[in-house]
């Protein structure tokens, strides 16, 4: 629905700008010629600032040089619609678009390519204002400290240094020692997947009860050794 | 056979896209010429009617003699290029001479099957003709059974340009936009009411923790 | 026996028991145990060492098949993006069970039995599965030239047979 | 609209790294050359603090020139064509005014010191037969109703004088045999006799003399009525004093160029150039025709190349020697601009001519001796037997050595600086030799002056010229109206006995060429006829055994010749297509060419026509260059499988434009096969008018339009495919291949800007991405990644990797300007052309101002960016080294110890 009257809004205006005689539309004799004025920002005003900008008009079908007091003239254009631009080397101007009616009365906007409906009306005559330093190069990236020490590669090698240098310390504490060790002995009760396929093959299986004797039996005789 | 009805698809599908508003003057008939012989001047094949405002291809059969038949075969035989000259009348009689060509020997390969594309322009006014076969076949030309030329008329238009999609972009952003507001009013939501499924499992793992080391201290 | 002893205490020294121990037995010299000696030579029996022998290569023969759940854990943990720790791992994933199979005859060599043909197979399973299971990392992470796509750059343009220029009318 | 921009913004960010410089890049490898044009007015203002040249060209511009170096002080460009025309330019003592336009009279008054405007007036002029300021009032001159009417305007505000003078003017006779000199009107009349009017107070008589002549000419400069007026090649000075008539005959040769001045008394300038090498110069005084000794001269020199130069403004004085010096403007017909110093000699050369490029061809270097001996020695069987070395084992021991050693004695001299490397020396010729990554070329540029220049590449200088004169004019593109200069560098510097070869084509009576040996310019055969009229060249896909890209040439009745004649091929070429296109008449022919191997019996069958109607104009056909290569012959998709480009070598594009009744102008893109003549496929935008920018690469075409319904410049994208399946055949045929058409992918983008030129960059694999140069009309020259036009950006969720969502407007950040603040205004073309680093591509723009730069689109992944560090590599690897060494010593001495322990 939106989109429909979007569309039928577009077509309308269309119509309605196609209806005013063109910018290089027919070339009658008796055309009525109209000047274009307005008055630039300049971000300093010295001379070769003033001698370095142009108003452009329609991609320079017709120009506009600045004078002392940053105002421009854009002389004896037929009625239409034209983009006015302000070109210069080093600054970025926002283009506004001028309207020109057949009656001589003149409309500026903001210039929006892709909603040509929108209309954001603005001062006539023309007032650039809001300009930019045009920024054309890239800033080349400084080494730093951090940049290095957060770089992943790096973190993926200091962090386990860290862990082989941390960890032996933790270990100190006997607790923790203990608990590990009663780890390792959980694993050692479970029983083997070699063990079974072994008695499974060999047939002579040797008892449970004795497995664990000899286990036991193992355990002791460390304990003994370490009592001696 | 593959090719053709390919071929057919794609411009019976293109005709339909373009649809002429202008009553121009339309095309009455189609007059083909060929060279039989190398340098020797262009003889007669056929005259084909064309009717534009039916908006139909046309499917023409001519008998050519036996005559021009070997001649033919003579000219696939010697992989020379089978030229053919079109004259394309309007119903006031102005004329428009094409030339067009292909190797004698496809000709002779696709049974004297051939497509003839008549290129229109934005006016409908006729501006190229090309001429293709129904099969890329360029050996069996000693196998010709036939003399009677299957001509199909094609009529193709230009597609029209694609524009900047301005619309689908302004919905686009729209939607963006509504997505962005429902986000933040959704960001009104406490921490905890947001990142609930991250806080719980911690706030779990470290009730276990905690419960388990005074156990172990004891 | 002091294994009673030590379980009724936390620690204790006994120098009693100690003494007289030393007294009654040859002072054992250090990392001898007797009852590890007593082991030994339950272990002499016949039967029992074949046991041992043929659990040992079993072991080994396991070997690659355990280290599946490992891998998969692994395979999972390194994701499916294309970069230098998850190729490094691929890559290990890979090499270990083909230079394994490689040297098979070698790491069986020491073994003999009933079973040595058995503890071959699966040995030589298990790490086709490790195999498997990497080339389909590989696949999941794209980098097996399984597509069109993956061939393109070896095609060539093709010959022209005809040349044409030509342009505006010089005039 | 925020979002949006934070949209482009972010895209931008992480595309837009990819081209761009950093700030320490801007002069390193790019040039940029500034220009006035040809000089149609000037003025010299020698007051000591000022020192400067006002000059006004016939590319509309206004400039402020140093009178010592020639410099360019300040620069304004007037609108384009005929509405900035200067016609006129009256220097004040603050400010320099110009007059321009012919509907609209423009009148602007600029500060002589920085060329800002002080004022600008205008007013709408019915159409205007003379222009002058007499008395700070602007005099028009028309004429109407068998009047001569002459209108006032205050020069400097504009306002109209009171009445409009008339003055009776039976014998006024057309202003092609009148002549305007300071406010007095000249005319021949029916009889051919001179009549003389002032015109600028109403009340003068008229003056008549009886003199009979059939041409007339004002002499310019003079503060008093004068001109020559030609009787059957007599030439004699008329002039006019206190009411009076006076007649002086010339004394010198009809050839020289006359130029009065008014000092102390009337100074007559006169100056000629009898070899292109050579400037004369003549002084006397006007009445008494005594000749002025110190303004006699006569200088030589070789590198200078100029025909008919006129003098455009002067400046005399006495000197305290009592002698008359002058200093004078110079301009030639070559469109070369000079200062004069009378006595003395030339201050300064301008190339003016470089405004005016028609065609641009880069041109390698040849390689240097060294590598020349490598090569000789594993070279190919030509070389041999050019040199007659024997090919003994020992010999080739012998030269080997001997090669080797003097790479190694030039290596040591490099280091050691006895020698500047090769690559920093400039200047002297012997330095051009080709470098390592085929860098550095020799831009040679065909001028509508009718000079041709070779310019070095790296840094602008001109390495030499030729001026064409007098061997035939160049040929017309019917399209545009400006000449086309068709040139094809038919050997290149890759064969090493042989000197490259460039062929232009120019038109006389007979077609004539001109070979120009493109490194030093010298031309070994000079000019070759041929007996028939050229309609079209096209090279031949094999080379002769002369190395030579032989032509093939069709004459006005189509028929083919080849050039050069009869010098045999070194293999039979394919199968040879050639297609002729004619603008006006929108005929488009195809040709088979039959090409024996001997070069002998050309013949040609027309195989193809296509007649577009009436009205309709081909107004562009874009080909691919004939050096591109396409490596990857598809593209993936996400799922993994490939979309596989069309890739046709002989598809080109024609452009018509026809104009509508409803539609105002239609513009069709049809795609043709040119070897088949199939249109492949054709669409057509409506209301679509100039400029209009054609761009054709790969399989993909782009062409630029400004859409009169929208009011916005748009470009549309296409782009052909096969499908997903690849045709199995490894052979491409035109004829009688299967019909099926290609997939075409579609879609516009608007451009926030006007275009001057696009163009797209070309590398030596085609393995690096592509991007669009455009020349914008605000001066910017943008590099646009291709994937940004790419017609299958996707509208919704991206579903290719890197897809580019798709977004109407495209982005023109600052950061891919290449050209940063070095402004390109009136870019006339782009050329671009690769070198031999598969990253990089070298860019020539043209116009009004020349630039030169290197653009890398996927960086440079072939060679260490310019800002590595090499000392930290360095520093690194020796720590490493030093490290290691101390770490294995330690670690042998630990388990020493713990062996003891």
């Amino acid at each position: 629905m939106i989109c429909n009257s979007f569309k039928v809004c577009i077509v309308l205006l269309s119509i309605v700008l196609v209806s005013l005689p063109n910018a290089n539309g027919q070339s009658e004799s008796n055309r009525e010629l109209y000047d274009i004025e307005g008055t630039v920002m300049l971000p300093n005003l010295t001379t070769s600032w003033l001698a370095e900008t142009v108003i452009q008009l329609k991609g320079g079908e017709a120009v506009g040089f600045l004078r002392k007091n940053g105002s421009f003239l854009i002389s004896k254009v037929p009625s239409g619609s034209y983009i006015v631009e302000v070109v210069n080397p080093n600054y970025v101007y926002e283009p506004i678009r001028v309207e020109i009616n057949s009656k001589g009365k003149y409309r500026a906007r903001k210039v929006n390519y892709i909603q040509s409906s929108h209309v954001h009306q603005m001062p006539y005559p023309l007032e650039f204002v809001n300009y930019m330093p045009a920024k054309y190069f890239y800033t080349r990236e400084q080494w730093k400290v951090t940049d290095f020490l957060f770089n992943s590669m790096v973190l993926t090698m200091v962090l386990p240094l860290l862990a082989i240098l941390v960890l032996p310390k933790l270990m100190n504490d006997p607790e923790t020692k203990k608990e590990m060790e009663q780890l390792t002995n959980l694993k050692h009760d479970m029983p083997e997947m070699s063990e079974m396929i072994t008695s499974f093959f060999t047939g002579n299986t040797p008892t449970a009860e004795k497995q664990k004797e000899k286990t036991k039996a193992i355990k002791s005789s460390k304990k003994s050794n370490k009592n001696n | 056979m593959m090719h053709y009805k390919l071929i057919f698809l794609f411009c019976s599908v293109l005709s339909g896209i373009y649809c002429s508003d202008t009553s121009y003057d339309s095309i009455s008939d189609v007059y083909l010429e060929h060279e039989l012989i190398p340098n020797a001047g262009f003889t007669k094949r056929s005259s084909i009617l064309v009717n534009l405002e039916s908006r139909n291809d046309v499917v023409s059969t001519t008998t050519i003699n036996d005559s021009d038949i070997q001649l033919l075969k003579q000219l696939a035989s010697k992989n020379e290029l089978y030229r053919l000259k079109v004259t394309v009348r309007t119903l006031s009689g102005k004329e428009t001479r094409f030339l067009t060509f292909t190797r004698a020997c496809l000709i002779v390969g696709s049974k004297l099957n051939d497509i003839l594309t008549l290129h229109l322009d934005h006016l409908d006014s006729p501006f190229a003709v090309n001429l293709a076969t129904t099969s890329n076949n360029c050996n069996s030309f000693n196998e010709l059974d036939t003399s009677n030329f299957t001509t199909t008329v094609f009529f193709r238009r230009p597609e029209s340009s694609p524009v900047p999609d301005t619309a689908t972009y302004i919905q686009k952003m729209e939607r963006e936009r509504d997505a962005r507001e429902k986000g933040k009013s959704s960001n009104n939501k406490s921490m905890l009411g947001k990142y609930w499924m991250y806080i719980l499992p911690l706030v779990i793992f470290m009730m276990i923790a905690g419960a388990s080391n005074p156990e172990a201290r004891q | 026996m002091t294994t009673v002893k030590s379980k009724t205490f936390k620690w204790s020294l006994d120098f009693t028991r100690n003494k007289h121990e030393k007294s009654t037995d040859n002072v054992s010299p250090p990392g001898y145990s007797q009852l590890a000696g007593q082991n030994g030579t339950e272990l002499t029996r016949d039967s029992e060492s074949s046991r041992l022998i043929i659990k040992k290569s079993w072991d080994l023969a396991l070997g690659p098949l355990k280290q599946v759940p490992m891998n998969l854990f692994i395979m999972y943990m390194a994701g499916n993006s294309i970069s230098i720790f998850p190729i490094m791992m691929v890559g290990m994933l890979i090499v270990r069970p083909v230079k394994a199979l490689f040297t098979l005859q070698t790491t069986f060599k020491t073994i003999e039995g009933t079973q040595a043909w058995g503890q071959k197979f699966i040995f030589f399973i298990g790490n086709c599965v490790n195999i498997v299971l990497a080339l389909y990392k590989c696949q999941s992470m794209g980098l097996l030239p399984t597509h069109a796509s993956d061939w393109l750059a070896f095609i060539n343009q093709p010959t022209r047979m005809e040349y044409s220029g030509g342009g505006f009318v010089l005039s | 609209m925020v979002s949006k921009l934070i949209y482009a913004a972010l895209l931008s960010s992480f595309l837009f790294t990819v081209n761009g410089l950093y700030e320490d890049q801007a002069g390193k490898f790019d040039w940029k050359q500034d220009y006035v044009g040809e000089v149609k007015f000037s003025s010299i203002d020698v007051d000591v603090t000022t020192k400067r040249l006002y000059v006004a060209t016939e590319k509309n511009v206004v400039a402020s020139l140093a009178i010592d170096t020639g410099d360019i002080i300040w620069r304004q460009i007037l609108e384009k064509g005929p509405e900035g025309s200067v016609e006129l330019i009256h220097p004040t003592k603050s400010k320099i005014i110009t007059v321009s336009g012919v509907d609209v009279i423009k009148v602007r008054g600029w500060d002589v010191k920085d060329g800002y405007l002080h004022f600008e007036w205008s007013t709408e002029s019915s159409y205007a037969l003379y222009l002058f300021v007499f008395n700070g009032l602007l005099h028009n001159v028309y004429y109407s109703n068998n009047l001569i009417a002459v209108d006032t305007y205050h020069l400097e505000t504009g306002v109209k004088g009171k009445a409009t003078y008339t003055f009776p003017a039976h014998w006024f006779s057309g202003s092609d045999r009148c002549a305007l000199s300071s406010g007095s009107l000249a005319c021949l009349d029916v009889d051919g006799k001179l009549n003389i009017g002032s015109l600028i107070k109403s009340n003068t008589d008229r003056l008549g003399l009886d003199m009979i002549g059939d041409k007339i000419e004002a002499i310019p400069g003079s503060p008093i009525p004068a001109f020559i007026v030609t009787n059957k090649n007599v030439e004699k000075l008329v002039y006019v004093k206190e009411n009076k008539i006076l007649v002086r005959s010339s004394t010198s040769r009809s050839s020289s160029f006359i130029y009065t001045y008014m000092a102390d008394r009337q100074y007559l300038l006169q100056i000629s150039s009898p070899m292109q090498d050579t400037i004369v110069t003549e002084g006397s005084i006007l009445e008494d025709s005594t000749v002025i000794e110190s303004l006699s001269s006569k200088e030589s020199k070789s590198s200078l190349k100029i025909s008919n130069p006129r003098i455009s403004s002067a400046f005399c004085g006495r000197s305290k020697a009592n002698t008359v010096n002058c200093v004078a403007l110079v301009s030639t017909q070559d469109q070369s601009l000079m200062l004069l110093k009378m006595p003395g000699s030339i201050k300064w050369h301008r190339e003016e001519s470089l405004t005016n490029i028609i065609n641009v061809e880069f041109v390698d270097l040849p390689v240097s001796d060294i590598e020349a001996a490598i090569e000789k020695e594993f070279g190919n069987k030509e070389s041999f037997l050019d040199h007659s070395v024997s090919t003994g084992a020992f010999s080739m021991f012998v030269r080997r050595l001997f090669s080797q050693l003097q790479q190694l004695r030039t290596l040591f001299a490099t280091v050691l600086g006895i020698i500047e490397s090769p690559s920093e020396t400039t200047g002297t010729k012997s330095n051009l030799v080709r470098d390592q990554f085929g860098l550095h070329k020799i831009i040679v540029t065909v001028t509508s002056a009718g000079k041709i220049f070779g310019i070095d590449n790296l840094n602008g200088e001109i390495l030499w010229s030729v001026l064409l004169c007098g061997v035939g004019t160049f040929y017309e593109n019917r399209v545009n109206g400006l000449p086309s200069a068709p040139m094809h560098l038919q050997r290149n510097s890759k064969h090493l006995s042989y000197s490259p070869m460039c062929t232009l084509l120019l038109k006389s009576e007979k077609i004539q060429f001109v070979y120009i040996y493109p490194i030093n310019g010298e031309s070994k055969n000079g000019v070759t006829q041929v007996p028939y009229r050229v309609v079209q060249a096209v090279p031949l896909p094999v080379l002769n055994i002369e190395m030579v890209r032989s032509l093939i040439l069709f004459d006005s009745s189509n028929s083919p010749h080849l050039y050069p004649a009869d010098t045999p091929l070194s293999s039979k070429p394919p199968p040879l297509y050639i297609y002729i296109a004619n603008p006006t008449n929108g005929l488009l022919q195809g040709f088979t060419v039959n090409v024996p191997i001997s070069g002998k019996e050309l013949s040609a069958k027309e195989v193809w026509k296509t007649q577009f109607n009436k009205p309709t104009q081909i107004i562009a056909i874009g080909s691919r260059d004939a050096m591109e290569h396409v490596h990857s012959q598809g593209r993936v998709l996400s799922d993994r499988s490939v979309l596989y480009k069309y890739i046709n070598p002989n598809m080109v594009a024609i452009l018509t434009l026809a104009p509508d009744t409803t539609h105002k102008s239609v513009l069709t893109l049809h795609l043709l096969d040119a070897v088949s003549g199939i249109i492949i496929y054709s669409v057509v935008h409506k209301r679509a008018s100039h400029p209009i920018h054609l761009v054709h690469s790969e399989n993909w075409l782009l062409c630029s339009y400004y859409n009169d319904k929208t009011r916005r410049t748009e470009i549309a994208s296409y782009e052909l495919y096969d499908g997903n399946q690849l045709s199995n055949s490894s052979d491409f045929s035109s004829v009688g291949g299967s019909l099926i058409p290609p997939i075409v992918e579609k879609q516009a983008y608007i451009l926030p800007g006007f275009l001057q030129a696009m163009k797209p960059t070309i590398t030596e694999k085609g393995i690096t991405s592509k991007h669009i140069l455009m020349a914008t009309t605000t001066g910017h020259l943008l590099e646009v990644p291709w994937a940004f036009l790419d017609p299958r950006r996707p509208l919704g969720e991206p579903k290719e990797e890197g897809a580019i969502p798709y977004i109407p407007e495209l982005p023109m950040p600052s950061e891919s300007m290449i050209n940063y603040n070095k402004s390109l205004m009136r870019v006339d073309g782009i050329y671009t052309t690769p070198s031999s680093l598969e990253s990089t591509c070298l860019v020539f723009v043209y116009g009004l101002d020349l630039f030169y730069t290197r653009v890398a689109p996927s960086k440079t992944f072939d060679v260490l960016k310019e800002d590595f560090d090499y000392l930290v590599i360095i520093i690194v690897t020796h720590i490493l080294l030093i490290s290691a060494y101390v770490t294995k010593n330690l670690a042998s001495q630990k388990a020493l110890k713990q062996a003891w322990k």
